[in-house]
């Protein structure tokens, strides 16, 4: 493991900033995950891992949490980075503007620091996935001396992010890269080992491509490849794929049903399309062999997946038969019913998805009509409820409580509002299963409550689930240790050094 | 001169009309559309609450009454303030210099070689009319006419650059690589290649018909006839008397159209990973950016505006009548 | 530079040319068999109708023959040498160098891009050896001798900046610069005013006589013919049928198209009654103003040109007055008025006692139907698009006749200007431009007109068509006893068709009264101005000519 | 409107066709633009599935089994997308087109006939459209009203039309001073009939002749739009089969190729028939040729 190096990422779209406590957008994530720090990571089996939290202890309450910081963190700019850092991030900061570390944070009773290594939070009940909630996008910590008091968003050091990481801010040309460069004053000893790394706005997927055969760039992740170059690039000589690394945020797609809608709000409708649409052909063919047909609301890698729910496999005739018994039918010109299909505009991908859905729904005599809008028409009708079908994808963020029951629980329909529940799916009982597994932090009594709600959803069909997606993440060979865990890319990349040649 | 003086004074009031109109236009076509930027960043976190998105909208001003956010804007343009993005935290007027550099030496060298080529290949077609050359030149014209701008691109991505390996595919340099001096020049060059002979090739086409067709008109006017009766060689006749008078109609449509070289840059940067205006724009749509969209409409009208003044002058240079009838 | 010539030959020596026209024209030769000679210090004026191949002749000289053009057989020697069998350069330098070439309309034939300065120094640069000063000297020497002003400065300025006649003078000097011994005169007057005419008429007689070079002037008009011609060529479809010298092709001319042309050409014998006071006032003009504003915006004041400077004028019933002036006098612009065309400023247009300018545009639509228009051209003043009888009957449609009875009237209509009635089913691009001239009228009289202008009806025709058209209109005022507005710029057909005459300069009406006495006495120095630069007028048409030939062509349809 | 152009006279109609059919490209871009109206028009009978019916196995070359000239990335068969394709394209074309001379013909023949202060609004109307660059106002239409046939169709009409509202004001305003139609209005017929029966005809040539090469503007500006994504996605149009192949473009180059091809053939051909129709109805030739 030597120094030096060049890394060069891409990064797409492009993040409008990088203070990760102000914008918490994927790309953001990837980019300032090298700046800024959180107190802690987890492995791929989503344990949590010390970071800037060399140790941490729960009560047997579940309602006290303790953490020992590293003593010899610094900011960018020279300061310490000290327990009064944690509790104003937690406390104050984030809550202003990271709607997620809000949602977790106000559960707190109160955060304080014991000394400057020590921070407490107890909170006022006991809440599961705590623990889950500290990694670097969950929770950034950032720089009291520097925001305490301010207008956070109108902070002129906004520009030049400080954080704790291995690498500095340098130089960014919008529109074309982000330079990054070794923090020489790192905490870590020796570390990190690369001397710069540069975030590549490559916009068009066919050029991104081309940029990673070519070697210009030696890392892409997420879905900045295309799915159908994941094969070609797969067998590059000069780099390596992996679709590890997304266990935390184990992404979820599914067609999203408005179930305020006819003929949506029938049960039966919805179990129709589950079986009408052939997930292992979406699997193979749109998404070229990446993902795993979903069986339910949880990602099967994650914590809390219930294997044994009822199984929906690929049988036109049983769809048929399904929508025949809810009276949809066939109409002279063989068709059952109408409904609109509103395409996910975040690439070809979705859209190739979208002309697929249409045909397979019109083989069982259902006729689709595709819409398109950009994403801001999209946030705005789907959110407003303003739509029959559509796609959407969901990260799960390492517990059920976090990222799953958003989608299903009733109390979370708010009109408006992105990612809530925007199809109106109201069942008390998965309500209380939800709200229970939350407040507990026992996990065979949290499996139990979760496996329950898993059986209900998937009878219900409140969405049809496609595939637990997978992302490739393609790393030129030189360059090692870049996915340790389980945020994958959005790692600090302190220990990936350079195979010189 | 003061009559050229007075001349432009004139174009400049009337075209501070044209351009305030074209602001009022614009953010009414702007707010028109389903969606603010503060739910496409609110779509694109992953999560959110209303108290996320309404932080979003007060912090944009969103939600002021129309007719309050109108008069803000215009007051503000009115001094030259093109507003602030904070989707982007920055000044719209900075976002714009970072990325007019890129858009304007793509377009301007497309534009001065397409001229150039244009010019050149016509003059030669339609001394040459009814020849094979005159043919080649027109059938290759029609053919780069006729091509989406965008497969062309992609088109020569693939010959020069994934199969022959030649030039760089994409981007305005070779990042990183650390140049300086005249390697960092020849490589800015480099990459101007693709996008530069893409969207030249297109307005190359374009000129070339024109001035082809424009010759063919002025080389049998009275006064070439005259020229010839004076016993001159050919090429004094083409190049001082059919040549110049013919020039006329291409420059006008080629100031025209120079403003619309930033429409076609759009395709060309989308293509190429250039961070032009045009790309800015695109994506200033999709994501509701208002101040920055609008931005760029008040950029590219001013610069039309600019074009179609220098086309003026230039013509009255050309052409010692204008003076007299502006 | 002085011409060494072989003195024997004569300048210019033409045989037996014969130019091919390409397929598809209406004839297969431009040029047929063709045969004459030029001599120094003479001047050959080649006349004949429109079409009749003069241009040909002048351009296959010049070696300047369009591309689809070709001579097919002939000779052509220049001083002895066959031009034809010459090399592109030698021909090239013997273009501008030894022929000379000047064209009929002065407002194209220059560069408008290029100072005129630079124009003619261009001759110089080709075929001379003079550096860039002694150009410049010479330039300036050439302009002063064709008689224009400050030639210092106006070797600088752009063509568009001068009037007609000086852009003509350039053309001549641009002609004259490396002293040719063949200057070829396409037209060179036939676009401007007689007054201008005249003196480019004398310029070009003076430069060859001093110079003794060969003419050959090519014209259409027989006054200008007998102006300044030493011999005379007559051509008529392509062929030679007539040449000798002036006086005895002008007063004894043997073949009968020499006989009719000359018997077209309007005479100038006043042999018109004054016109009686007495007779009932159709349209009596007022002080009537007219100033129009060109260019301009929101700082510039643009130039303001008056076309109409307190015009007043009387027509009574079947009298004809003709409007006379030089080009830009504001001729058209009071018929324009008339007819409700164009709005005057001030002034009143009294027509049966109503003032036609106080009413708006519906009030005024009644009167439309009593005051018609003839205009100039008979090529744009009919819409192409549309039958003649669609084009006849539109007026009366327009003012509520029923469409059949319209097209009856217009059919006798057809037949009373000497057309077929089946011409009303076809188009007017198959007519000739004296059969269009009569559509045009015919559309006029359709409503019955109390009064007719007519703007310069047959000053876009050949000299034979000219009469036959003027005889019809003529011979309408008799029989329908209209009143007529005249509007021309030759006063040899004022003088034939008008009972009074205004003549007017720079917008204003300078004399007004009986033909004869305008004529015959007149009081304005510009008008005496005006009629001293008629060509030919030493001229006059022989009387045996006359007789036969036009009068009893007077009517004939085939124009 | 089209009658008064070919006029009823038969001299004249073959002398419009002879001088068409001189041009020798005008001819073969006519018939290639018959064969792809044919083509529309029976896309039905040859392939009578839906071009989005999932026929192939995805990415199969061309000349294979069952595609002719190769599938895409779903396994729907280009030849299909390409005949169904010609419907969209020359629908979008032929309407987007027809709007705007209807929208420019409209403005310049009312600016061209008045003059004066309603010649200056139109024009300042016009120049503010013509100032912001076309296809960047018809990306924001299109992205604002969303990606539909008639937001497409609309959106390219409106960035279409301002070159013809100014070629018909100055067709208009020169024809207004010539003296057939100064004659018109001495016979005392009204504006409306000016207008519409002496204007009107005689200004369509240019008109027809820019009309036809902007339907080629039109095809090529919607494959631009869908190439952004921002195509009606339920219709099958040569533009949408290029932008959504053309990230295949390196595995598959066939998707876009053909499509690609298919544009270019038919714009070329609308030009050269444009170019014809120029030659034909010119009238500058046309007055040379009577002098
Ligand atoms: N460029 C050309 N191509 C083909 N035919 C031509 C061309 N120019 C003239 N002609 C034909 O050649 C013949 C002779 O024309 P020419 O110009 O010599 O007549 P002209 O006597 O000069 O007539 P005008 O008095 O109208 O000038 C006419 O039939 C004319 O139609
Ligand atoms: N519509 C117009 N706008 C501006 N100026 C005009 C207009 N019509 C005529 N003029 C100008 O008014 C003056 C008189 O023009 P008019 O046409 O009446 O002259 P004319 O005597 O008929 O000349 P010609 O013999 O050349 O026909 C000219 O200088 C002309 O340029
Ligand atoms: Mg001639
Ligand atoms: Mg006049
Ligand atoms: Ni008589």
């Amino acid at each position: 493991q030597e120094r030096g190096g060049t890394m060069n990422i891409i990064v797409q779209p492009e993040p409008p900033i990088l203070v990760l406590g102000l914008n918490q957008q994927g790309p953001t994530q990837t980019v300032a995950g090298k700046i800024y720090q959180g107190l802690l990571t987890y492995d791929f089996n989503l344990k949590p891992q010390p970071e800037l939290a060399e140790s941490w202890e729960v009560s047997p309450d579940g309602k006290v949490y303790t953490f020992k910081l590293v003593k010899n963190a610094k900011w960018h700019d020279g300061k310490p980075f000290t327990a009064a850092d944690v509790v104003f991030s937690t406390s104050k900061m984030l809550m202003e503007t990271h709607p997620r570390a809000r949602a977790v944070f106000a559960k707190a009773e109160k955060i304080e620091a014991l000394d400057d290594y020590t921070v407490r939070f107890t909170l006022k009940e006991p809440f599961g996935p705590f623990l889950q909630s500290f990694e670097v996008s969950s929770a950034p910590m950032m720089p009291k001396h520097i925001y305490d008091g301010s207008d956070y968003k109108a902070n002129p050091a906004n520009a030049t992010p400080i954080g704790t990481g291995p690498f500095k801010f340098k130089e960014w040309v919008k529109g074309s890269y982000i330079h990054l460069v070794r923090n020489d004053d790192y905490w870590k000893a020796g570390k990190p080992y690369l001397d710069d790394i540069y975030f590549r706005v490559i916009p068009d997927a066919a050029s991104r491509a081309v940029a990673v055969e070519q070697g210009t760039v030696q890392q892409t992740q997420f879905n900045d490849i295309e799915t159908f170059d994941v094969p070609r690039l797969k067998s590059l000589p000069n780099v390596e794929m992996t679709t590890k690394g997304y266990e935390f945020f184990a992404p979820l797609s599914w067609i999203e049903i408005n179930t305020r809608n006819k003929p949506l709000d029938d049960k039966r409708f919805r179990q129709a399309m589950m079986h009408a649409i052939d997930r292992k052909f979406i699997r193979d063919k749109i998404w070229f062999g990446l993902g795993r047909p979903a069986t339910g609301p949880v990602n099967s890698v994650t914590r809390f997946y219930e294997p044994g729910v009822k199984k929906y496999d690929f049988d036109p005739k049983k769809a048929e038969a399904l929508l025949e018994e809810a009276g949809y039918k066939k109409g002279s010109d063989g068709t059952r019913a109408k409904v609109k299909l509103l395409v996910m505009p975040y690439g070809e991908t979705w859209t190739r998805l979208g002309e697929y859905v249409k045909q397979a729904m019109k083989r069982v005599g259902v006729d689709v009509t595709l819409e398109t809008t950009d994403s801001a028409g999209w946030v705005n009708r789907v959110s407003n409820w303003d739509y029959d079908m559509t796609f959407n994808f969901v990260y799960q963020y390492g517990d059920p409580a976090l990222g799953v029951s958003r989608t299903y629980v009733s109390d979370n329909i708010r009109k408006g509002v992105m990612f809530s529940n925007t199809m109106g799916y109201t069942n008390p009982e998965v309500d209380r299963l939800f709200a229970q597994a939350a407040q507990t932090n026992k996990d065979e009594e949290r499996q139990q409550l979760y496996s329950a709600a898993q059986k209900i959803l998937v009878e219900d069909v409140p969405v049809a689930w496609l595939l637990e997606m997978e992302f490739p993440t393609f790393v030129d060979k030189r360059f090692k240790n870049a996915i340790t865990t389980a945020i994958g890319v959005n790692e600090s990349y302190d220990s990936v050094y350079m195979v010189k040649k | 001169m003061p009559r050229i003086a007075v001349f432009i004074s004139q174009r400049l009031v009337k075209a501070v009309f044209v351009v305030l109109a074209i602001a009022v236009f614009n953010f009414f076509l702007v707010h028109a559309a389903p969606g603010d930027p503060a739910a496409v960043m609110a779509g694109e976190a992953g999560a959110a609450d209303a108290k996320f998105v309404e932080q979003l909208r007060q912090q944009f001003g969103l939600d002021r009454p129309l007719y309050e956010q109108l008069g803000t804007y215009m007051g503000k343009v009115v001094q030259a303030d093109l507003g602030y993005s904070y989707r982007q935290q920055r000044p719209v007027f900075d976002l714009l210099m970072d990325r007019l550099p890129v858009t304007l030496s793509l377009t301007l060298t497309s534009f001065v070689l397409a001229l150039i080529g244009g010019v050149a290949l016509g003059t030669l077609a339609a001394m040459r009319a009814g020849t094979w050359s005159d043919t080649a030149i027109t059938v290759v014209g029609l053919t780069a006419y006729a091509t989406p701008i965008f497969w062309i691109g992609l088109m020569l991505i693939l010959l020069f650059s994934v199969n022959l390996g030649w030039l760089p595919a994409f981007g305005t340099e070779s990042i990183g690589a650390g140049y300086t001096g005249w390697a960092a020049f020849v490589d800015r060059l480099e990459h101007l290649v693709l996008p530069v002979v893409t969207l030249g090739l297109f307005y190359m086409a374009v000129y070339t018909r024109l001035t082809r067709a424009s010759i063919l008109e002025v080389r049998d006017m009275d006064f070439v006839k005259t020229a010839r009766a004076k016993g001159l060689p050919e090429w004094r006749i083409v190049s001082v008397h059919i040549l110049r008078n013919a020039i006329l109609p291409v420059i006008t449509v080629a100031g025209f159209q120079a403003g619309h070289l930033i429409g076609g840059s759009i395709l060309i940067e989308t293509v190429f990973a250039l961070p032009g205006i045009g790309r800015l724009a695109f994506e200033a749509v999709l994501q509701r950016d208002y101040q920055v969209l609008l931005g760029i409409f008040l950029l590219t009208s001013v610069v039309v505006v600019i074009f179609n003044l220098l086309t003026d002058l230039i013509y009255s240079l050309v052409d010692p009548r204008i003076e007299v009838a502006p | 530079m002085m011409t060494v010539s072989n003195s024997n030959a004569p300048l210019l020596d033409v045989r037996n040319l014969t130019i091919d026209l390409p397929r598809g024209a209406d004839r297969p030769h431009a040029v047929e068999d063709l045969t004459f000679t030029l001599e120094r210090g003479e001047i050959l004026c080649v006349v004949g109708e429109s079409g009749s191949g003069k241009s040909m002749t002048a351009h296959a000289v010049m070696g300047l023959l369009p591309k689809a053009v070709k001579v097919s057989s002939g000779v052509l020697r220049h001083d002895g040498t066959d031009v034809l069998s010459l090399p592109e350069s030698d021909q090239r330098a013997l273009r501008g160098g030894r022929i000379a070439m000047i064209f009929q309309e002065p407002m194209t034939a220059l560069n408008p891009l290029m100072r005129v300065g630079d124009q003619i120094d261009e001759v110089l640069r080709y075929h001379t050896t003079l550096d860039r000063a002694a150009r410049r000297a010479r330039v300036v020497d050439l302009l002063a001798s064709v008689g224009l002003p400050e030639p210092d400065q106006l070797r600088r300025s752009y063509p568009f900046r001068l009037s007609g006649g000086q852009r003509q003078r350039v053309m001549i000097a641009m002609a004259l610069a490396v002293e040719p011994d063949v200057l070829i005169a396409d037209e060179p007057t036939t676009a401007l005013d007689v007054t201008t005419q005249k003196q480019i008429l004398e310029l070009i007689r003076d430069i060859q006589a001093k110079r003794h070079m060969g003419v050959m002037f090519i014209t259409h008009d027989f006054g200008v013919v007998a102006e300044i011609a030493h011999r005379v060529a007559v051509m008529q479809k392509g062929k030679l049928v007539e040449i000798g010298p002036a006086a005895e092709v002008l007063n004894r001319p043997q073949h009968p198209y020499t006989r009719q042309l000359i018997a077209a050409v309007p005479h100038l014998i006043e042999h018109r009654e004054a016109f009686g006071a007495d007779r009932k006032p159709v349209l009596t003009a007022e002080k009537v103003c007219k100033t129009f504003h060109i260019g301009g915006g929101f700082f510039t004041p643009g130039r303001t040109v008056v076309a109409g400077n307190q015009l007043s004028l009387t027509i009574r019933q079947g009298e004809t007055v003709g409007l006379v002036g030089e080009s830009g006098s504001g001729k058209s612009t009071l018929g324009r008025s008339i007819v409700g065309l164009i709005k005057p400023d001030s002034g009143r247009i009294m027509f049966e006692g109503v003032d036609l300018l106080s009413l708006s545009r519906t009030a005024f639509r009644p009167y439309r139907r009593h005051v018609q228009m003839v205009f100039q051209d008979p090529y744009a003043s009919l819409n192409p698009r549309h039958t003649v009888g669609d084009i006849i009957t539109q007026g009366p449609i327009a003012f509520g006749e029923d469409r059949g009875r319209a097209l009856e009237k217009a059919k006798d209509l057809l037949k009373l200007v000497g057309l077929d009635a089946s011409a009303a089913e076809r188009f007017p691009h198959e007519f000739s431009g004296g059969q269009r001239q009569r559509i045009s009228i015919a559309r006029a009289l359709a409503l019955e007109p109390k009064l007719l202008i007519a703007d310069e009806p047959v000053s876009a025709l050949d000299v034979s068509v000219q009469a036959q058209v003027l005889d019809l209109l003529e011979d309408l005022r008799h029989r329908l006893n209209l009143s007529m507005l005249f509007i021309t710029h030759d006063l040899r057909i004022a003088a034939q068709i008008c009972d009074t005459i205004a003549v007017m300069q720079k917008g204003s009406i300078v004399e007004i009264g009986p033909a004869r006495d305008v004529f015959g006495n007149p009081q304005h120095a510009y008008t005496r101005q005006l009629l001293d630069a008629i060509p030919g007028k030493g001229w006059s048409i022989p009387e045996d000519v006359m007789a036969t030939g036009r009068h009893g062509a007077a009517l004939r349809t085939s124009a | 409107m089209t009658a008064a152009v070919i006029t009823p006279s038969r001299r004249k109609g073959s002398g419009f066709w002879r001088a068409f059919a001189r041009n020798k490209g005008a001819v073969l871009g006519l018939v290639f633009l018959l064969l792809v109206v044919l083509m529309a028009i029976f896309a039905d009978v040859l392939f009578p599935t839906s071009p989005w019916d999932m026929t192939a196995a995805p990415f199969e070359p061309p000349f294979s089994e069952d595609a002719l000239l190769g599938s895409d990335t779903l396994g729907r068969d280009i030849a299909a997308g390409i005949a169904h394709g010609a419907r969209v394209s020359l629908l979008i074309g032929l309407t987007s087109t027809a709007v705007a001379v209807l929208i420019g013909v409209c403005l310049g023949a009312v600016s061209g006939f008045y003059g004066g202060w309603v010649d200056d609004a139109v024009m300042r109307f016009t120049e503010l459209f013509q100032t912001i660059p076309n296809f960047v106002l018809a990306v924001v239409l299109v992205a604002i009203f969303t990606p539909s046939l008639t937001s497409i169709v609309l959106a390219i009409a409106i960035v279409s039309w301002p070159p013809l509202a100014r070629l018909a004001r100055g067709e208009f305003m020169s024809l207004r001073s010539r003296e057939f139609v100064q004659a018109a209005v001495t016979t005392g017929q009204s504006n409306l009939t000016i207008i519409w029966r002496q204007i009107l005809p005689n200004s369509l040539s240019p008109i027809i002749v820019s009309a036809s090469l902007m339907v080629a503007t039109a095809i090529l500006l919607e494959s631009s739009l869908s190439f952004l994504g921002l195509g009606d996605p339920n219709l099958m149009s040569w533009g949408y089969m290029v932008g959504a192949a053309r990230t295949v473009i390196r595995q598959a180059w066939w998707m876009s190729f053909f499509p690609g091809i298919a544009i270019l053939l038919t714009v070329l051909a609308l030009n050269l028939v444009g170019e014809g129709l120029n030659d034909a109805l010119n009238p500058k030739l046309a007055r040379k040729g009577r002098a």
